[in-house]
């Protein structure tokens, strides 16, 4: 194509140019003329074939039936020439409510991708609050209170592996008389809280099977056989995300070390007529079940790995003394 | 005629952003000119000394929210400086590639608004058609089209998606074709030329020395360039050059130059993305973990006292520059001072003075070929 | 392929401006050092240290001898507990660019490798310590570059550091009414956590309380 | 060329149904002596009523021409779901039934129309049924036209809201002079005919009647701007004022020069003459045409010429302080005038409501065609060939071209338009005087139209040679690139090849 340096303002140009390309792009859109002269006209979509889904993903879509079609989407690098849609009759904009831009473009919202509404898996949360000292705009709360831990004693090849009695932790002791009555509690008739069926204390050393402990309600110190005490810690209660103040940067997802930090495709269902609307609950925060099933059988695993590798290494250093000390 | 003051206020489409140019019009000549900037000033420098270097990331993005990674990047080679830190090769050639894709993204941004403003209207909506598929290809990598929060000290939060590559490939190809119809539509039409042509005088040395840079300057015939000048990540080793245009006329720089380097500019960014995806050490198809030393080296959170740093990055508009004076709250954890230097804030003021002389039109016209964004100016 | 200006370049350019400068002012306390940026392509740039009684001199010498004609960046700090003499700062960055008036229908193609002398692109950072004080003030440079104009307005603005000798000086980012003395980025100016409860109740007046009263982060 | 579909003989003609009617109803009635001129007023009024409306509705085509061919350039195509939103409701109901709030029942078939255009052209089709609060606006629905009441609906939404004066505006002139836009565009929609039997009024010297009505509307324009009070009308008011003020006088030349070519100052005479003389006067004078094109955009003050509302500068030009209704009657004033332009330049150029070719078709099939002939309606003729020129030129110009400088557009004026035009006069003339044989000329009801114009023995000799050497001359500029200067084109730095034409990636 002849392109004049600067060009000079001549009689030429004053309109052919202008007036020859907004003619081929409207013939392009043209269904019969666009098709049949794409090429010339300058349609170009090239149909490469990438790949669109990672092994993960496919995997995953392996059952089901829309994710594998979209494995055989024709790609094109602009939306205009894809022939997603007829072209005569069909407004260009994805019809919103009926339908969905990740259905037109799958590639876009590819998981793991994009930051969208932020998912939370509150099981295997163990409330460190790295991802509320992480938050530039302080949009994460977090209430904790001392706990058992519910997963330590899971069932299944990861049994016992939950966490040990350190020193300077807490632990709890079961009260046996409110065990009984826990029983009869009905929880739903009830109008106070159940009572508390554990009293917790601090660990101040872990002699031999007696550990001196300090009660945290009285405060005076105690000795306990450890094979009485429960490890505790701080467990989250409930969490919020106030979506009025947080931009979606990611961080909290990045900082969140035990999985349990997402940011899902999800881009609407997240608006109010209040900054009350904004805040978001446990109950809105909740992640496909797929992912949430997947995410804390990975978690667990971990955990479990992780204990049994420390317990090995401690048993291999206690071998290593033992062996030194009788050499 | 009687002169009189036209504020071409707050809220005008010739601003493109929020600032006023109250204008001193005598019929439909300018006489005097004076700019009014701060309407969107969010105290960014205030805010960074209580964040610590990850978390400013995503404000940095915000500065000019129309070429939010330049931005970003810009922020992180100042940290980077300050902790002493090397970013991987891959990192860096995976920071070019994002850079280069907003400089598209942004360029189409300005071209969209600029048609308008001259008066071709049908621009509009073909840049924003263009601009869709390299902000696809952004969102790939950030996760969000406009605010990616992409670079961390030390490299990249995520690698390349599976396929990225490919579809890189395919819309660049796509979009230099593109290329060719806007100049097939714009370089050639008389009323484009005589609306931008010897309006808009600008001289080399007199914008060097109001502090103008970035494509604004290499209009007036020198191919100063902040990436090979005062070089960073690896554009040495990527095929590019500086797009350079050769003024028509003593007095230096009109509009039609300026809109000359930014066209030939998404070029040489076409150029750079195809040359620099061949050249990705570990493969182009390749995906590592997050974190994954290949894309994300180990950086230290805390500055030592004193230490300063300090990053020159050639961003869409112009040389932005970061300043750091690290050892926050004597932990260090926070920069004790932030100082951001937009090349828009000190552009507009001298535009506005080179306005004076031309016609009422012909304000959008040079305001428009200096590309303002008014986030970056406010900061 | 792309170009760049080597390490050898900029560090050669460096040492003759610091020679310069320091021939120049070998007598006075003004320090002109080269440093390297720590970060991969560790390159070189000039760091002159001068007391604000100098800066005039220096900023000729450095625009008129060693042709920085660039003013990129004027930034002030306030350190209120950083000692008796040094309670303000105030940092400068200029620039050389190799950049000329081109004749009409030509251009001036730089190949980086084979720029010398003049021609390779230097970084200069001036700091000047200012003693502790209400009023700091730094003579300005505004006649020698107009880059340093809106500048300087800007370091006023916010950081309350007076520029003698700057005509026409007004806010430029903070509205035109705000009180005499307030200049935000001084640290007495703690940047107010907007926790929780506040956030709601402050002036823009959305006026509810969250109902978990109390509770901060 | 006589037309069967004469409805102004029809109503007006002395022993008319409507007429003799009337004069017989009055037959006994102290009106009897005044009853004939009754009739005539009655009759002229219904005439005027039917072209008008004629007339006004068919300018939905044009914007609905507009949108379509718009949408299709910018690459934005895709049809709009205005008419379905009208109909298509929630469950077969549009939102709300709110044709039940009119009084007295009026809206009660409204909705039955409603209810039946959901039922059949509704949305059938399942797939979409379970959408909750959201308007079921599907596109399902078939339409033969899409998005034609698509400006109607944009028209009619201005009739709710509402008129705001400025506070120091000057208020009289600031409320009159829409309507003094709006009454004089209208008033050349009265004199332009549809067919030779179809027209509201055809006063002898129509084209001078058009021109002056033409000349009106600057003034309610530089009236609207001044009076708005703001800075930015009062500049797009003087702006406005000047241009149309410099376009005028090459659009009075380029008319003049028709009026000479075709002998007489009436639209319908000179339609007549272009068929009796064998060739339209496109052929006879093409630079005329051009001059009245680019005059006519400039005098409609679209996009080439658009400074007067330019959005860059001046938001909307002196139309910025108008609200409600009147800015609504000013941008539909826009487009009759639009329209209006387009009838012209198909009465004076394109022969109006003759088919092309009608001469030559009618001498080669003999009479047998001529039946058929005189029933095709000269009117949609008329209508598609103003509807095409719409399309070609002010649509397809609007969208590919940017706007000049309004010192640009003067000097353009004065400068290149006005002596072309005064060219053409001169060449008018010459045509007329020495080129024209009126004995060529056929009877105006001759099917087969005159020959005037073959000079030396060859048929239609002259508006050949011109058509042909005009297009040399428009081919000669063409191509008229300066080869000697010097490709400056910025070079990629280390090659000499121009950078443009080397794109990087291209195989």
């Amino acid at each position: 194509m002849p392109m004049h340096p600067h060009a000079q303002p001549n009689f030429r140009n004053l309109f052919w140019y202008p007036f020859k390309i907004t003619l081929i792009t409207a013939l392009r859109t043209f269904p019969f003329i666009g098709k049949r002269f794409g090429k010339r006209l300058g349609a170009y979509h090239n149909t490469s074939h990438p790949e669109f889904l990672d092994d993960g993903s496919r995997a995953r879509a392996a059952s089901s039936a829309v994710m594998n079609d979209i494995g055989r989407q024709e790609f094109a690098p602009d939306r205009v020439t894809s022939d997603l849609k007829p072209t005569l009759w069909k407004p260009q904009t994805v019809q919103y409510p009926y339908e969905r831009l990740e259905d037109m473009e799958p590639w876009l919202f590819v998981p793991g991708n994009y930051n969208g509404r932020i998912g939370v898996i509150w099981e295997t949360c163990t409330a460190c609050k790295m991802c509320v000292n992480i938050c530039p705009n302080d949009c994460l709360h977090m209430t904790t209170e001392l706990r058992v831990d519910v997963l330590d004693n899971a069932e299944g090849e990861n049994a016992g592996l939950g966490m040990e009695l350190e020193v300077g932790k807490f632990a709890a002791v079961e009260v046996p008389e409110v065990v009984a009555e826990l029983d009869s509690f009905n929880h739903v008739t009830a109008h106070t809280a159940p009572p508390e069926e554990w009293r917790f204390a601090e660990v101040l050393d872990l002699s031999g099977d007696n550990a001196t402990v300090r009660w945290n309600d009285s405060g005076e110190e105690a000795m306990i056989a450890t094979s009485e005490l429960y490890p505790a810690d701080d467990q989250i209660v409930s969490g919020r995300i106030d979506l009025g103040r947080c931009m979606f940067c990611g961080l909290c997802m990045e900082a969140c070390g035990f999985t349990s930090f997402f940011m899902t495709n999800e881009y609407d269902g997240m608006s109010g007529f209040t900054r009350q609307d904004l805040w978001f609950d446990a109950s809105r925060t909740r992640v496909l079940p797929g992912v949430h099933q997947e995410a804390v059988d990975a978690e667990l695993a971990k955990r479990a790995s992780k204990e049994r590798d420390k317990r090995a290494r401690k048993a291999a250093k206690a071998a290593a003394e033992a062996a030194k000390g009788d050499a | 005629m009687a002169q009189m003051w036209i504020t071409m206020g707050p809220q005008h489409p010739m601003t493109h952003g929020l600032w006023t140019l109250r204008v001193k019009v005598d019929g439909e000549t300018v006489v005097d000119t004076d700019a009014e900037l701060g309407y969107i000033h969010r105290g960014v420098e205030k805010i960074a000394e209580a964040r610590d270097f990850t978390q400013i990331t995503p404000y940095c993005d915000r500065l000019c929210y129309v070429s939010a990674m330049t931005w970003a990047n810009s922020y992180i080679y100042a940290a980077e400086d300050l902790l002493e830190v090397e970013v991987p090769e891959r990192a860096e050639y995976i920071r070019l590639i994002a850079a280069e894709c907003q400089r598209l993204a942004s360029h189409l941004m300005w071209l969209g608004a600029y048609g308008p403003d001259i008066g071709s209207l049908t621009l509009m909506t073909w840049c924003m058609r263009d601009r869709e598929m390299f902000l696809d290809l952004l969102q790939e990598l950030g996760g969000s089209r406009m605010h990616y929060n992409y670079p961390r000290v030390g490299g990249v939060k995520r690698d390349m998606p599976v396929g990225f590559a490919d579809r890189l490939v395919a819309k660049v190809k796509l979009f230099e074709h593109r290329i060719d119809e806007y100049e097939m539509m714009l370089d050639e039409s008389t009323i484009w030329l005589v609306r931008l042509q010897g309006v808009g005088y600008a001289k080399a040395e007199e914008m060097v020395n109001a502090g103008v840079s970035g494509p604004n300057i290499r209009a007036a015939g020198v191919n100063y360039d902040v990436r090979w000048a005062h070089p960073y990540s690896v554009y040495d080793q990527v095929d590019w050059e500086p797009a350079v245009e050769k003024p028509t006329s003593v007095k230096g720089a009109d509009c039609y130059d300026r809109y000359r380097v930014r066209m030939e500019e998404m070029r040489q960014s076409c150029r750079m993305m195809l040359d620099a995806i061949e050249k990705i050490p570990g493969g182009k198809n390749t995906n590592y973990a997050n974190g994954d030393e290949m894309i994300l080296a180990k950086a230290p959170t805390r500055a030592p006292e004193g230490a300063t740093g300090f990053s020159h990055y050639e961003c869409t508009r112009g040389a932005s520059q970061f300043y750091i004076q690290g050892g926050g709250d004597g932990r260090g954890k926070n920069p004790y001072r932030l100082s951001i230097r937009s090349p828009m804030f000190i552009t507009i003021p001298f535009v506005a003075k080179t306005m004076i002389g031309y016609k009422v039109a012909d304000i959008p016209a040079i305001m428009g070929s200096f590309d303002p964004c008014i986030g970056e100016t406010d900061r | 392929m792309g170009m760049r200006i080597t390490n050898a370049q900029a560090d050669a350019a460096a040492e003759h401006a610091v020679e310069s400068v320091n021939a120049r002012f070998g007598g006075s306390d003004v320090v002109a050092t080269v440093e390297h940026h720590a970060n991969a392509l560790k390159m070189a740039f000039v760091r002159i240290v001068a007391p604000p009684q100098h800066w005039t001199a220096v900023a000729k010498h450095l625009k008129f001898d060693l042709g920085t004609n660039y003013c990129s960046m004027v930034t002030g700090t306030h350190h209120p507990e950083g000692g008796a003499e040094r309670g303000w700062e105030v940092v400068y960055h200029l620039m050389r660019q190799p950049v000329a008036n081109q004749a009409p229908h030509t251009n001036t193609v730089h190949v980086a490798e084979e720029l010398q002398g003049m021609d390779v692109p230097l970084e200069v950072e001036v700091v000047l310590t200012l003693p502790q004080g209400q009023t700091p003030s730094v003579p300005s440079v505004q006649s020698l570059w107009v880059g340093a104009d809106w500048n300087e307005k800007e370091t006023w603005d916010l950081v309350g550091i007076q520029f003698e000798g700057h005509e026409n000086m007004h806010r430029v980012l903070n509205p035109h009414d705000s009180p005499e003395g307030f200049h935000p980025l001084q640290k007495q100016h703690k940047i107010r956590y907007h926790d929780f409860n506040e956030m709601y109740d402050d002036a823009q007046g959305f006026g509810r309380k969250p109902t978990d009263e109390g509770r901060v982060k | 060329m006589k037309d069967n579909y004469d409805l102004v003989g029809f109503f007006l003609s002395k022993d008319g149904l409507l007429r003799s009617g009337i004069i017989g109803v009055l037959e006994g009635t102290p009106l009897e002596e005044s009853a004939s001129s009754l009739s005539f007023a009655v009759a002229t009024f219904a005439v005027v009523n039917v072209v008008f409306l004629l007339l006004f509705f068919s300018q939905f085509a044009i914007l609905w021409i507009e949108r379509k061919a718009v949408a299709r350039m910018q690459d934005r195509y895709g049809a709009t779901t205005a008419l379905r939103s009208l109909w298509v409701g929630e469950n077969g109901v549009t939102a709300g039934e709110w044709w039940n709030m009119l009084p007295f029942g009026l809206g009660k078939p409204l909705g039955a129309v409603n209810k039946y255009l959901n039922k059949n052209f509704g949305n059938r089709d399942e797939k979409f049924a379970t959408v909750d609060r959201v308007n079921n606006r599907s596109w399902m629905g078939k339409t033969i036209v899409p998005g034609f009441f698509q400006n109607v609906a944009d028209g009619m939404k201005f009739l709710v809201k509402e008129h705001m004066v400025p506070q120091r505006a000057d208020r009289l002139i600031f409320e009159v002079s829409p309507f003094l836009i709006v009454s004089s565009t209208l008033l050349i929609l009265g004199m332009i005919p549809l067919s030779s039997g179809i027209y509201a009024t055809n006063p002898d010297l129509s084209i001078l009647y058009a021109i002056a009505i033409f000349g009106i509307a600057p003034i309610g324009v530089f009236f609207a701007g001044w009076s708005s009070n703001n800075k930015y009308t009062l500049i797009g008011g003087i702006r406005s004022a000047a241009q149309l003020t410099a376009y005028e006088i090459p659009l009075l030349l380029t008319l003049l020069s028709v009026a000479i070519l075709s002998g007489t100052f009436n639209i319908i005479d000179s339609i007549h003459f272009q068929h009796s003389a064998g060739a339209w006067n496109l052929f006879l004078m093409p630079l005329g045409a051009v001059l009245f094109l680019v005059t006519m955009i400039a005098e409609v003050e679209r996009v080439p010429f658009d400074m007067p509302e330019a959005e860059a500068e001046l938001v909307e030009g002196w139309w910025t302080e108008y609200g409600g209704m009147r800015f609504g009657m000013l941008f539909m004033a826009e487009y009759i005038r639009t329209y209006a332009a387009c009838f012209l330049f198909t009465h004076f150029f394109l022969g109006g409501w003759h088919l092309p070719f009608q001469g030559t078709l009618a001498a080669l099939l003999g009479d047998s065609l001529n039946g058929t002939i005189e029933f095709f309606p000269g009117a949609i003729m008329t209508l598609v060939k103003s509807w095409l020129v719409f399309l070609v030129v002010f649509v397809w110009a609007r969208f590919s071209l940017a706007r000049i400088r309004t010192d640009q557009i003067l000097e353009f004026g004065w400068r290149m338009l006005l002596p072309l035009a005064v060219l053409q006069v001169v060449l008018a003339l010459v045509y007329r005087l020495y080129l024209f044989n009126p004995d060529g000329m056929s009877g105006q009801n001759d099917p087969v139209g005159g020959a005037a114009w073959d000079a030396f023995g060859i048929p239609s000799f002259v508006p050949i040679v011109t058509t042909v050497f005009w297009l040399a001359v428009f081919f000669v500029y063409l191509n008229d690139e300066d080869k000697s200067v010097n490709q400056e084109r910025m070079f990629h730095v280390h090659t000499d090849k121009p950078a443009g034409t080397v794109s990087p990636g291209k195989e």
